[in-house]
C-alpha cells in the first residue's frame, strides 16, 4: 500500500509537529510561544501512541480467556491471527507506549506552568510578554551601570 | 430484540449528534450573546440527552447504564448553571441583546457591571465546563 | 582506586543499595528541604543530603572499581522489562564530580543565597536545588533511554524556576529563564522524539538491549533520524555549539549558586548521555564515524573559536564566563570526537577540569557579589586589594582556564593535543591551539583588571566574603591546583572511563 | 464483519487526525490569545477521542483532564495577568522558523519512512517488550489494568521521577508567584448579591461530588482506566471551583498554602517511602515483592480478593496502592498550589497597581 496510507498517522504527527514549531517560533508573544511549546510536545503522543496500535487489538484491560467478552472480540478477527498475536485469546494494543505518554502529558503541564508563571513574572518586570519588546529594555539594562560612583 | 435496540439507540445517537451540531451552527449564526448561549446550552444538553439515552438502549441493563446515568446527571447539572453565568457576565459587561424588547437592562447593566466581578464570572464557566 | 578503599567504610547491606541511595537520597532530602520551617535548616538539610549522596557515589564507585559495571533493576524486574541502572567507571566517575560539586554549592548556599535570595524564597530554594542534584544523579546512572528523560525533566523543571530567581540581582534573569525553558523543552522533546524512533525500531528502551538489536538492524532512516534527534535534543541541553543560545543568559542571569551548579554539572551530564548514546548506543559502522568526524568535530571546532571570540568582545563577567564554558564544551567534545581512548580520556579529563575550574570562577564571582553589585568588567577593577583570598581562588580558576603550567587546565590541554598529535588530526591540533590562545586574551583581560588596576574612585567597596563561602571556594581552587600537580587520581578515572567506553564496544 | 470494523477504525482515526491538523492550523492562524487557547482545549478533547480509538483508555483519560482541564485554566489564568492584546504578526520573523521547520518536517518524513507499517502486531514496539508485559502482568502483578501494572510497578521508578516533576513545578511556580502581600486578597464576591445564586448552588452541589469522583478514579484504577494522575487533577478541581464561585479568600483558610505544599511533600515521600521499606525488607527500591515480610504476608488470608486462578500478589497490590495515592497527594496538591499561584496574583495586583 501507499506509503501516505500504511503511515498517515506518523506523518499526521510530523505535521502537527512542524505546526507546533512555527508557532513557537514564528511569535514574539510568550503565551503563543508557550502554546506552541505545548502543541509540539503533545505531538509527540501522537507518535508515540501510534506505534503501539495493534489493528483490531482493544484497551490493554485484561479480559478473562473465554468471558462472552472474549469471545465477542475474538469473532470479529481471524483465528488465525488472534491465535499469532493474541494473549489468553483477546489481541491486546500496546501498553507500554501509552505508559510513556501518560508521563510525557504529566511533563508537558508542569513545563507549561512553570513557563507561564515566568511569563508573568516578566510581565510585571517589564511591562510587556512581546519579545522584542522585552530586548529593547534589556538592552537598555545592560548599559546601565554596575558598581559605579 | 436485540438488533432493534441496537438500531433505534443508533438512531438516537445520531439524532444528538444533529442536534449538537446544530447547536454550533447556532452559535456562529445567531446575532448576539444572549441567543448564542442559548443556542449552545440548549442543543448541549438536549443533544447529550439523546445521546446518553441512546448509549443506554445499546448497552442494555447493565453497569453501564448506570455510569450514563450519572453522566447525564452531571451534564443536566452542570451545563445549565455554566450557561447561567455566562449570560449572567455577559449582563455584567454592558452587553446588550440586539433583538428583543430589552430595554429595560441598559440602566442596570451600567450599574451592574463592575470589573472583578465579571473577570471571575468569565474563568468560572470554563472552568466548570472542563471536567 | 585506594582512595575508595580507604573512604569506603558503608556497610555491605547499604553499598549493595547505594546505586539507588544516591538518587533517592536528594530526593528525600528535597522533601525534607520543603518542610523544613526555615532557611537555616534547609540548608544544613541541603548539606547533609549532598554529603549522604556523596558517600554513597564514593561506595559506588569502589564497588565499580572492583568489579567492573553495576547493574541494579528496579523494582525487581530484570531489563527490559523493567527500568535498570547501569554504572560503569564513566558513569561513577561522572556521579562522583556530580555529587562533590553537590556538596560544595551545598555548604556555599549557607552564605551565598543570602544576597541575592529572599528569605522566604530559601527553602523551597534549598528544595529546588537538590531536586536538581537528584535529577543529575538518576541522568548519570540510568539505563533506560526513556528514564534519562524523566531525570532530564526533573532536573530542568527545577532549574528554570532557580534561574528565574535571580531577578533579584538581575532582572534579565527572566526572559533568560523563560528561553531557557523554551530551548530545553525543545531539546527534551527532540530526545523523547529520537528515543521513539529507536523505540520503534527495537521496541525496547534498555540501552544495553537496544544497542544489541541495532546492532543487527542495518541500514534504516528511522534509526538514522533517531540517533540524530537524540544527539541534537541533548546538544541543546549541553550547550553543543549552534544549539547553545540559551546558555550565556542563564547563567549570566542566575543566582551564583546556580551558574555555578549548572556550569559544572548541567552541560557535562548532557555531554556525558551523548558520549553514552554515541559511544554504547549508536551501531558500530559508518553512521558513527561520519557523525563523529564530520558533524561532531566541525563544531566543536566552530565553538571553541567563534564563542571563544565572543567571550573577549563581551564586557560583562559573567557572560565571558558563560561565553568561556560553550567554547569549552567544544574543547571536550572534540576529544570525544577523536574516539580514541587517549582522545575520550582527555576528554573527561578536561571535562573534570572544566568542572572544577568553572565551579570556582562562578563562586569566586558569587564570593565578589556578597558585598559588592559588580557586572562588568571595569566594574572589577582592582578587586583583588579589597577581596584578596576570592581574588586568589579567581586567579586560581582562571589560570586554569588559560592552560597556565601546573594546574589542571594545563594538563588537560596537554592530554588533548597529545591525542590529537596520536590521532594524526593536525587540524584539531591548530584549533586547540587558537582557542588556547584566544582563552588567554580574556583571562589575561579579567585578571588585568582585578589585580593591577586602581579600584574606581568612589565606587562602593568590596569586602571580603564569609567563611563559609570562601571554605568550599577554595576546596574548588584547590583542587584545580592539586590535580595539576599529581593527577594520577583525575587521570586514572578518565583512563578507566574510556577503556570502559571503546573498550565495551565489540 | 472483520474488515468492516478495522476500516470504520481506521477511518474514524484518519477523520480525527485531520480534524487534529485543522485546529493545529486554526491555532497558528489566529491572532486572539484567548481563541488559541480555547482551540488547545478542544485540541485536548479532541485528541482525547482519538486516543480512545487508539485503545488508549487512559491516556485519554489524562489528556481530557490534564490538556482539556487544567492547562486551560493555568492558560487562562496566565492571560489575565498580563493582559495580552492580540498577538502581533512580523513577517520578517516568519522566513527563518519556516525554514527551520521545513528542514525538521523534511527529516522527520525521511525518518517515518523507516518505520513499520501503523497497527502492525508484529513491528518490534508490539512484539518484544510490550507483548510480555501483556503476557508476565497476571502471573507477576495481578492487576487487570496492564497500564497500571506497567506504570506502578515495571515501571515504578519513571512514574516516580514523574511525579518529583510535578512536585518540581509546584516549587517552580511557588518561587515564581507564590509569595506577596496576602492581607490585600478582596473578600469573597458573597457581597454581590443574587447574581451568583445559581453558581454557588451548582458548586455546594458538584464540589463533594467531584471529590467522590476523584477517590472512585483513583481506587478503580487496578481495574480500569485510572489513576493517580487524573484523580489528583481531579480532586484539585474541587478545592479549584470553590475558590472561583466562593473566592480565593475562604478556600485559603480552610486550605493554607503551607499546608497544600506539605501535602505534596508528603505524597512524593509516600512514594519514596515504599520503596525504602522494600529496600529495608531485603529486596531492591520499588521492589513490592518485598514490601511486607514474609510473616506479615503469611497472615493474609489466600483467596481474599481477586482472580483466584493466579497466585496473589499482595506486596504488589497493596505497593501500587500506596504509590497511586502518593501519586495522588502530590498531584492535587501541587496543582492546587499552582492555581494559588496564579490567583492569588490575580487578585493582588489591582491593588499592589494602584
Amino acid at each position: 500500500m501507499n506509503v501516505a496510507v500504511t503511515h498517515f498517522n506518523y506523518l499526521a504527527a510530523v505535521v502537527l509537529m512542524m505546526i507546533g514549531l512555527y508557532v513557537l517560533f514564528s511569535t514574539g508573544n510568550l503565551i503563543k510561544r508557550m502554546i506552541g511549546l505545548a502543541l509540539f510536545q503533545t505531538s509527540t503522543a501522537l507518535f508515540y501512541i501510534s506505534l503501539g496500535k495493534v489493528s483490531g487489538g482493544t484497551a490493554a484491560i485484561r479480559i478473562y480467556a473465554d468471558s462472552p467478552e472474549a469471545r465477542a472480540l475474538a469473532a470479529q478477527l481471524d483465528p488465525a491471527y488472534v491465535q499469532q498475536f493474541g494473549v489468553g485469546g483477546v489481541v491486546y494494543s500496546n501498553p507500554l507506549p501509552h505508559v510513556l505518554i501518560l508521563t510525557a502529558i504529566v511533563v508537558g503541564v508542569a513545563t507549561l506552568s512553570v513557563g507561564l508563571s515566568i511569563a508573568v513574572r516578566i510581565r510585571e518586570a517589564y511591562g510587556t510578554v512581546e519579545a522584542g519588546e522585552i530586548e529593547a529594555v534589556a538592552r537598555v539594562d545592560a548599559a546601565g551601570a554596575g558598581r559605579g560612583p | 430484540m436485540g438488533d432493534v435496540l441496537h438500531v433505534v439507540g443508533g438512531g438516537l445517537v445520531v439524532a444528538g449528534a444533529l442536534l449538537t451540531l446544530l447547536g454550533g451552527v447556532g452559535v456562529l449564526r445567531f446575532p448576539d450573546v444572549y441567543t448564542r448561549i442559548h443556542a449552545a446550552s440548549l442543543t448541549d444538553t438536549g443533544g447529550a440527552t439523546l445521546v446518553l439515552l441512546g448509549l443506554a438502549l445499546i448497552s442494555g441493563l447493565t453497569l453501564e447504564t448506570l455510569k450514563l446515568g450519572f453522566v447525564w446527571a452531571f451534564v443536566m447539572l452542570t451545563t445549565p448553571a455554566a450557561a447561567n453565568a455566562l449570560a449572567n457576565a455577559a449582563f455584567s459587561a454592558g452587553h446588550t441583546p440586539r433583538i428583543g424588547a430589552f430595554q429595560i437592562m441598559k440602566g442596570v447593566a451600567a450599574s451592574e457591571a463592575r470589573p472583578d466581578t465579571q473577570r471571575r464570572e468569565t474563568s468560572d464557566d470554563d472552568e466548570s465546563a472542563a471536567p | 582506586m585506594i582512595l575508595f578503599e580507604a573512604l569506603y567504610v558503608a556497610p555491605p547491606a547499604l553499598t549493595a543499595q547505594a546505586p539507588i541511595l544516591v538518587i533517592a537520597g536528594p530526593l528525600i532530602g528535597a522533601c525534607a528541604a520543603a518542610l523544613s520551617p526555615g532557611g537555616r535548616t534547609a540548608w544544613m538539610v541541603s548539606v547533609l543530603t549532598a554529603a549522604f549522596a556523596l558517600w554513597m557515589a564514593v561506595a559506588v564507585a569502589g564497588e565499580v572499581a572492583r568489579e567492573g559495571v553495576i547493574d541494579y533493576a528496579l523494582g525487581g524486574f530484570a531489563p527490559p522489562m523493567g527500568i535498570a541502572l547501569r554504572i560503569d567507571a564513566l558513569g561513577a566517575t561522572m556521579a562522583l564530580l556530580v555529587a562533590s560539586i553537590g556538596v560544595m554549592g551545598a555548604l556555599y548556599s549557607g552564605h551565598a543565597l543570602e544576597s541575592e535570595v529572599k528569605a522566604e524564597k530559601r527553602t523551597l530554594f534549598q528544595s529546588g536545588y537538590l531536586l536538581c542534584l537528584a535529577g543529575f544523579l538518576g541522568l548519570v546512572f540510568t539505563g533506560d533511554a526513556f528514564n534519562a528523560f524523566v531525570f532530564l525533566e526533573v532536573s530542568s523543571i527545577g532549574t528554570y524556576a532557580l534561574v528565574a530567581v535571580g531577578e533579584a540581582r538581575d532582572r534579565r534573569a527572566l526572559p533568560a529563564a523563560f528561553s531557557y525553558l523554551i530551548f530545553g523543552t525543545v531539546g527534551a522533546t527532540l530526545y523523547v522524539l529520537g528515543v521513539g524512533f529507536l523505540y520503534a525500531a527495537t521496541g525496547t528502551l534498555n540501552m544495553v538491549d537496544m544497542a544489541m538489536r541495532l546492532a543487527t538492524l542495518g541500514d534504516n532512516s528511522a534509526v538514522q533520524a533517531g540517533l540524530a534527534f537524540v544527539v541534537a535534543g541533548l546538544g541543546v541541553k549541553a550547550a553543543m555549539f549552534p544549539l547553545h543560545g540559551w546558555l550565556p543568559g542563564a547563567y549570566a542571569g542566575a543566582p551564583s549558586l546556580v551558574s555555578m551548579f549548572l556550569a559544572a554539572t548541567a552541560t557535562k551530564a548532557a555531554i556525558y548521555l551523548i558520549i553514552r548514546f554515541v559511544f554504547d548506543v549508536f551501531p558500530e559502522g559508518e553512521f558513527g564515524e561520519v557523525f563523529l568526524s564530520w558533524i561532531l568535530a566541525p563544531l566543536a571546532a566552530a565553538a571553541v573559536i567563534i564563542c571563544s571570540v565572543q567571550a573577549i568582545f563581551e564586557n560583562e563577567v559573567r557572560r565571558i564566563l558563560a561565553f568561556s564554558s560553550v567554547a569549552q564544551v567544544g574543547f571536550i567534545l572534540l576529544g570525544v570526537s577523536l574516539a580514541t581512548p587517549a582522545g575520550l580520556s582527555a576528554g573527561m579529563f578536561y571535562l573534570v577540569a572544566h568542572a572544577l575550574m568553572k565551579g570556582a570562577l562562578f563562586m569566586a564571582v558569587g564570593a565578589f557579589a556578597v558585598s559588592v553589585r559588580a557586572r562588568t568588567v571595569e566594574d572589577f577593577s582592582g578587586i583583588a586589594r579589597e577581596a584578596p583570598w576570592s581574588a586568589a581562588a579567581f586567579g586560581v580558576g582562571a589560570a586554569s582556564l588559560a592552560g597556565v603550567p601546573l594546574t589542571m587546565g594545563f594538563l588537560a590541554k596537554w592530554s588533548l593535543v597529545s591525542a590529537a598529535l596520536q590521532a594524526g588530526e593536525i587540524w584539531i591540533v591548530a584549533v586547540l591551539a587558537i582557542g588556547s590562545l584566544l582563552t588567554l586574551i580574556y583571562v589575561g583581560r579579567m585578571l588585568e583588571v582585578m589585580f593591577f588596576r586602581a579600584p574606581v574612585r568612589g565606587a562602593e567597596r568590596a569586602r571580603e566574603a564569609p567563611v563559609g563561602v570562601l571554605a568550599p571556594l577554595f576546596v574548588l581552587a584547590g583542587l584545580s591546583l592539586w590535580f595539576g600537580v599529581d593527577a594520577t587520581l583525575p587521570a586514572s578515572m578518565a583512563n578507566a572511563s574510556a577503556s570502559a567506553l571503546v573498550g565495551a564496544a565489540p | 464483519m472483520s474488515e468492516i470494523a478495522l476500516q470504520v477504525n481506521f477511518g474514524l482515526n484518519i477523520a480525527l487526525l485531520l480534524m487534529l491538523v485543522a485546529i493545529g492550523l486554526a491555532i497558528a492562524r489566529t491572532r486572539s490569545l484567548l481563541a488559541a487557547i480555547l482551540l488547545m482545549g478542544v485540541y485536548s478533547l479532541a485528541s482525547a477521542v482519538w486516543l480512545i480509538v487508539m485503545d488508549a483508555a487512559d491516556v485519554a483519560f489524562t489528556e481530557a483532564v490534564v490538556g482539556a482541564g487544567i492547562s486551560t485554566v493555568v492558560l487562562l489564568g496566565a492571560i489575565l495577568l498580563v493582559r495580552a492584546g492580540p498577538v502581533r504578526h512580523n513577517w520578517r520573523m516568519t522566513i527563518v522558523p519556516a525554514v527551520l521547520v521545513l528542514g525538521v518536517g523534511g527529516l522527520l518524513v525521511y525518518a517515518v519512512t523507516g518505520l513499520p507499517e501503523f497497527g502492525d502486531p508484529a513491528s518490534p514496539t508490539n512484539a518484544h517488550v510490550g507483548r510480555r508485559y501483556l503476557i508476565q502482568t497476571p502471573d507477576e502483578i495481578g492487576v487487570p489494568n496492564v497500564v497500571t501494572a506497567v506504570l506502578a510497578s515495571y515501571r515504578g521508578f519513571d512514574t516516580l521521577g514523574e511525579t518529583v516533576v510535578v512536585f518540581a513545578a509546584g516549587i517552580g511556580v511557588a518561587l515564581m508567584l507564590g509569595f506577596g502581600p496576602r492581607s490585600n486578597l478582596p473578600p469573597a464576591p458573597a457581597a454581590t448579591g443574587d447574581h451568583h445564586v445559581v453558581l454557588r448552588v451548582t458548586a455546594k452541589l458538584l464540589i463533594p461530588l467531584i471529590a467522590l469522583f476523584a477517590f472512585y478514579v483513583q481506587f478503580h484504577g487496578d481495574l480500569g482506566a485510572g489513576g493517580g494522575f487524573q484523580a489528583g487533577v481531579i480532586l484539585a478541581v474541587a478545592p479549584i471551583l470553590h475558590a472561583l464561585v466562593f473566592g480565593l479568600r475562604g478556600t485559603i483558610a480552610a486550605l493554607p498554602v503551607r499546608a497544600v505544599r506539605s501535602i505534596a511533600t508528603m505524597g512524593v515521600l509516600l512514594y519514596s517511602g515504599v520503596g525504602v521499606v522494600c529496600m529495608i525488607n531485603g529486596g531492591g527500591f520499588l521492589d513490592y515483592d518485598y514490601l511486607f515480610p514474609p510473616s506479615v504476608e503469611a497472615m493474609i488470608p489466600p483467596g481474599l480478593m481477586g482472580d483466584p486462578d493466579h497466585a496473589h500478589h499482595w506486596g504488589q497490590h497493596f505497593g501500587i496502592f500506596f504509590i497511586e495515592l502518593g501519586v495522588l497527594l502530590t498531584v492535587a496538591a501541587t496543582m492546587v498550589t499552582i492555581f494559588y499561584g496564579f490567583a492569588g496574583r490575580a487578585a493582588e495586583e489591582p491593588g499592589a497597581s494602584t
